[in-house]
């Protein structure tokens, strides 16, 4: 696994969007790595409907960045059949709701491949697509799917907060050995913040404290480590303390920092985007209270989405997901249970 | 690069009722996907639009051939669909403004619009999502023996999904009535057609599911009609699926009016399909054969212009959703 | 909602195999309506690949029992159409894994469908699928992903763990105007228990308290109740007492029979097939902790398979799915905990 | 009803070594799962298989024209695909008795054979799943101009899957070096041909990807090898893929020798296509070309049963795997 940053190298870092942030990544690996290639649907003239992959059909040519027909059966598998091979395959499945049309290949064949076949092949290749809600899209176009990635066994997956991991997760996806699925979130697209120059990866399984407390731990996924972090700002403002861990890749999941934090604050709060019934939060609420049962002073709490699909109308969709005062008031009433 | 199909003077017959009823439809479409573009741009309506615009003989000639029994499924592109099969204005404005009084009540927005009542089962924001759901609804209509027939439209890129496939295969075998019709506007977002497929012509592929498949100038309505009345009858005579392609073009962007980024088309091309508007071909059908006048015509815009102002004032007054009602509708109790 | 037996009716009850009871079931509810029909591959002339459907061409004929060429979108979303249009879809998956390639028209499709468009459709469509473990049939064959399932809003998901409920829940799952789906499992297919003779349904969402106990709970999913059972027996020679929780159900979960059952014992072990990490088994272990904090005298436990694709070898998969002695020792170890 | 292809006298050129070639890899073939299959019903061995018997010029054929390089992808029949590519009978029988010496060390059994080595890219137990995985395979030969080529086997039951459909028009459009390979045995499990599609040749779908469709008869080694280098000629001088249909017949039944349930072949059908049976055919031409003797062909049988003897023996004695290390491998580290 490589370091965040090489040690010894200059860090220039400047503000740049998540999403440019990411694109810098997808540039700087294709760059390093001539077996990288991306495909997709309109990954290349158009450069991503999400401006994700601008500019690499100029760099790199058509043969390493090739629209597709829409097929995203064909697309993945074709990324597993080239990932086989030793290439390093990058697939877009562009809505993370896709997931549905090519589920079979990213869990049947891409996970599973390596174990199935007694460790004979390696299968490095990176999915790349966005989820979340917020952006008005309806049910079928702002979904967060990640528990279900999860429980998929030979796979990874990554759901970048900040245009920092976004860089470097993309770059860590791409540089791992196995399958990987890096989800962008729409709406954090435009959000700024600090970025190294140099090419950087970050390592899977290795969780970000966004930021420190003491009087109760919230563990955030995706976009909802802007909105903990919005929450927890006010809630300094009243003395309250709180640690925020962001386990930026949700397979493998970084429980031990979780725990430490845990046994430190004692209470804690989960929060994610999608919906709660049988949501990643579960999985880490169940571990927590695993391993940290004798630590805590009340149950581990969660705050996710209600059990619907995701509204159309504004003012549903804002009561949908989760946001900064649901959190301030979670919170608060987390510290109230005795 | 998609060139228009030649431009053939229509030999189709029509009454003047069909004239006014097919032109009536298309403006309707027209007219209510300028302004909705406009008022997504503008900010005032939420969430992004797929337009219609330039396709309105596809939706207009089938839909003239079928009754509010018979069932359509539809795309992401859907409004068209929607207004040509008899969806009202004003729950589809209120639709788009994410209101109660919406045709899914502001849970759905442009992506699902749907109209039970007159056989509109959904517009759909998965490319061939809706094929399959076709099939089932013309499987319904086998089973019943209720002499309905099923409509799947969708694009020529969704032709390469999977589901297309599946689904037009299990419809041959199972002999069902359900016509398919692919709205060719040579794009599948900004991947032209010959980047998506090695086929000038996406009919041909109606030959490996062992039916009919038809290709027909989109830019007709009645040329559309009449193909799909063909079709239709076909299926009610109990022979089964056809695939129907017609040739058309969408005048805007994939999404909204004007986002061309990049210049994935010639504005010639564009200028060159507009020069055969499907709306323009029918005044002048009708002027030409004397079967209703140009201040008739007029009269129609006219109208279609006050039921817009009615439909988005009744949007914009009507009341948003409950967020306490937020988990109502997720099953059936 | 249906009761389980109609009030008033004679009980004629025997003993039946899971697969028969199961077949049953689908002959009396086609005898009742006429509205339900079965579709999928070699469902007709074979009479399903598990015996499920044996006789039902010959009872109801060719138009209401339907071979498919191999094409699983279809098949749900011709099932999906027909259900909107006020028909009773019965589509049968063959194998849960298979899932996959007919994901999307299950959850984008199926499961949204009444809500996306405002409650004006319903889909009473039932999906019928084998899943678990234990019999050779390797990674692609031998899958329990109802976790999956469950995190759809909008769907049903049934997990029979005996004969008696794979006829009423069939039953139940048909009548419901809800998507729902009914998980066998395969390796209880000859698995012998009382049925009644009589048509009856199960209503979603109701647990079954399999066994009265004291000193701890298992809620165990699927086959596991089977497993769960022969330890208890064995537990039970020692004095130790234990309660079995089968929810039957996943989606809608009966929380509430399951957080009284551990108000009073104070332990729980939760059970299944699926891999542990992000399985139902987290979403059930979260609710406990979340309503019965202050009464678990130990963290909720959970038992299932290890994080990694199901392994062909018959001494891997012997040592990959939970069985009676696993459960065992950790309702002791359980006990144990201070 | 399927019927045998018609009774041609091959005319196919053929020297001696390429008959004691083909016929070597059929009849490795044909007793591998012979054995196999018995040893399954008797208990002896786990799970269960599903015997290439009958289709043994299909892989024999296809195969000869590959070198290690090339890649295939397999199906849930795969066995002799694997046989064919030159996947010796040690590992092969250790995996089905699921042993640490096996293919896939016991973790893949029957329905995952691969061998790397061999470009041998995996069974698989999706129907159509390795499909776009050999498309992958030959996007990797494409991007590295290594001249290598990719094929995919699959069954005429597989073309009725989304990605079938998806994969062939991918390959197309990307014009790569793949030729897909239908095994049309005229029957999906129990379910015949005339019942999942309206076609009689599936090579006409070719048609709906722009690219050829070549029928072959499945039961003449030589021919099916002959298409073969065609298409995989073609596919080396970049133009792109081919669809073979070769007619076939698999003897028996869908899941082991025997379980003919129900009657879903007429045994007059069997036994019609058993008098055109591959090896027999081979050896006919082989004797009466004066290129083979009899004898010789009867010392490939010979050796072919002591190979499978030693490989049944080293499958049996060969450790089982440790549970300890069930973890292992789940992960590339
Ligand atoms: C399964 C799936 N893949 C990709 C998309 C994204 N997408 C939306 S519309 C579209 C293009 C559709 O092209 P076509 O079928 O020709 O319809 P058109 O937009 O031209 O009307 C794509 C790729 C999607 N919605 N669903
Ligand atoms: C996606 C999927 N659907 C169904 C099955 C079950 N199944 C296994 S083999 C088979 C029939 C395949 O028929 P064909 O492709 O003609 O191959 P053949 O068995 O004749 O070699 C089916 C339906 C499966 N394995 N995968
Ligand atoms: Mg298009
Ligand atoms: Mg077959």
């Amino acid at each position: 696994m490589p370091d965040e940053i090489p040690e010894g190298l200059p860090v220039t870092t400047r503000e740049l969007t998540y999403v440019k942030a990411f694109n810098e990544g997808m540039h700087q690996v294709m760059a390093e790595d001539p077996d990288v290639f991306l495909i997709g649907e309109d990954v290349a003239g158009y450069g991503g409907v999400f401006h994700m992959f601008d500019g690499l059909l100029t760099e790199f040519g058509g043969k390493r960045v090739v629209d597709t027909p829409i097929s995203e059966q064909a697309i993945i598998g074709l990324g597993v059949g080239a990932a086989a091979r030793g290439l390093r395959p990058v697939c877009d499945l562009m809505f993370m709701d896709f997931v549905g049309v090519a589920m079979d290949q990213i869990f049947n064949q891409a996970a599973k491949m390596k174990y199935m076949f007694g460790g004979n092949v390696s299968v490095p290749l990176t999915i790349t697509t966005a989820g979340g809600a917020g952006m008005s899209a309806a049910a079928q176009h702002s979904q967060s799917l990640e528990a279900w990635l999860a429980h998929i066994p030979g796979l990874k997956v990554a759901m970048p907060a900040s245009p920092y991991d976004a860089k470097g997760l993309i770059v860590g996806a791409i540089r791992d050995d196995n399958p990987t699925i890096v989800v962008l979130n729409k709406k954090m697209l435009g959000i700024k913040g600090p970025v190294p120059e140099e090419l950087y990866s970050i390592p899977f399984g290795v969780a970000n404290i966004v930021r420190e407390g003491s009087n109760a731990t919230i563990v955030a996924i995706g976009r909802m480590v802007v909105e903990a972090e919005k929450a927890a700002a006010n809630l300094e403002k009243d003395g309250i303390s709180v640690e925020i861990i962001d386990p930026r890749t949700v397979q493998p999941l970084d429980i031990n920092t979780i725990i430490t934090s845990v046994k430190k604050t004692h209470r804690v709060l989960v929060v994610h985007e999608a919906v709660e019934f049988g949501g990643i939060g579960a999985e880490i609420s169940s571990q927590i209270q695993e391993s940290a049962f004798d630590y805590l002073d009340a149950p581990v709490t969660r705050l996710a989405a209600p059990f619907a699909p995701v509204p159309f109308a504004p003012i549903l969709e804002n009561a949908y997901v989760p946001d900064a005062p649901r959190i301030e008031a979670d919170v608060r009433r987390l510290l109230e249970r005795k | 690069m998609a060139t228009p199909t030649e431009a053939l003077e229509t030999v189709m017959p029509a009454t003047r009722e069909l004239v006014l009823d097919l032109h009536r439809r298309m403006v309707r479409i027209r007219r209510f996907e300028e302004r909705a573009g406009k008022l997504v741009e503008s900010g005032d309506m939420p969430g992004f639009l797929h337009l219609y615009v330039g396709q309105e003989a596809v939706a207009a000639g089938v839909c003239s051939a079928l009754t509010d029994a018979d069932q359509i499924t539809s795309t992401h592109r859907g409004h068209g669909h929607a207004i040509a099969k008899g969806a009202d204005f004003r729950p589809m404005f209120a639709e788009l403004y994410g209101k109660t009084t919406g045709y899914c009540k502001g849970r759905g927005g442009s992506m699902h619009i749907v109209d039970m009542n007159r056989g509109m089962l959904g517009a759909n924001a998965i490319v061939g999502g809706g094929i399959p759901i076709a099939v089932g609804a013309a499987f319904a209509s086998q089973y019943r023996g209720d002499g309905t027939v099923a409509v799947s439209f969708f694009g020529d890129g969704a032709t390469n999904i999977g589901a297309f496939h599946e689904s037009v295969n299990m419809a041959a075998v199972l002999n069902l009535p359900v016509v398919f019709v692919i709205e060719n506007n040579g794009y599948a977002e900004f991947t032209p057609q010959d980047r998506h497929m090695k086929l000038t012509d996406i009919a041909e592929r109606a030959s490996s599911y062992g039916i009919p498949g038809v290709i027909v100038d989109g830019m007709d309505v009645l040329a559309v009609r009449s193909v799909a009345l063909e079709a239709i009858e076909r299926a009610k005579r109990g022979e089964g699926p056809t695939l129907i392609e017609a040739k058309t073009y969408r005048y805007f962007d994939h999404q909204g009016i004007k986002g061309m980024r990049i210049l994935y088309r010639d504005p010639a091309e564009v200028e060159a399909w507009k020069t055969r508007d499907a709306i323009n071909l029918i005044e002048a059908i009708g002027v030409e054969r004397g079967l209703v006048s140009a201040e008739e015509f007029a009269d129609i815009w006219a109208q279609t212009e006050a039921d817009i102002e009615d439909g988005i004032e009744f949007a914009r007054t009507s009341p948003d959703p409950d967020p306490a009602d937020i988990l109502d509708d997720v099953y059936t109790v």
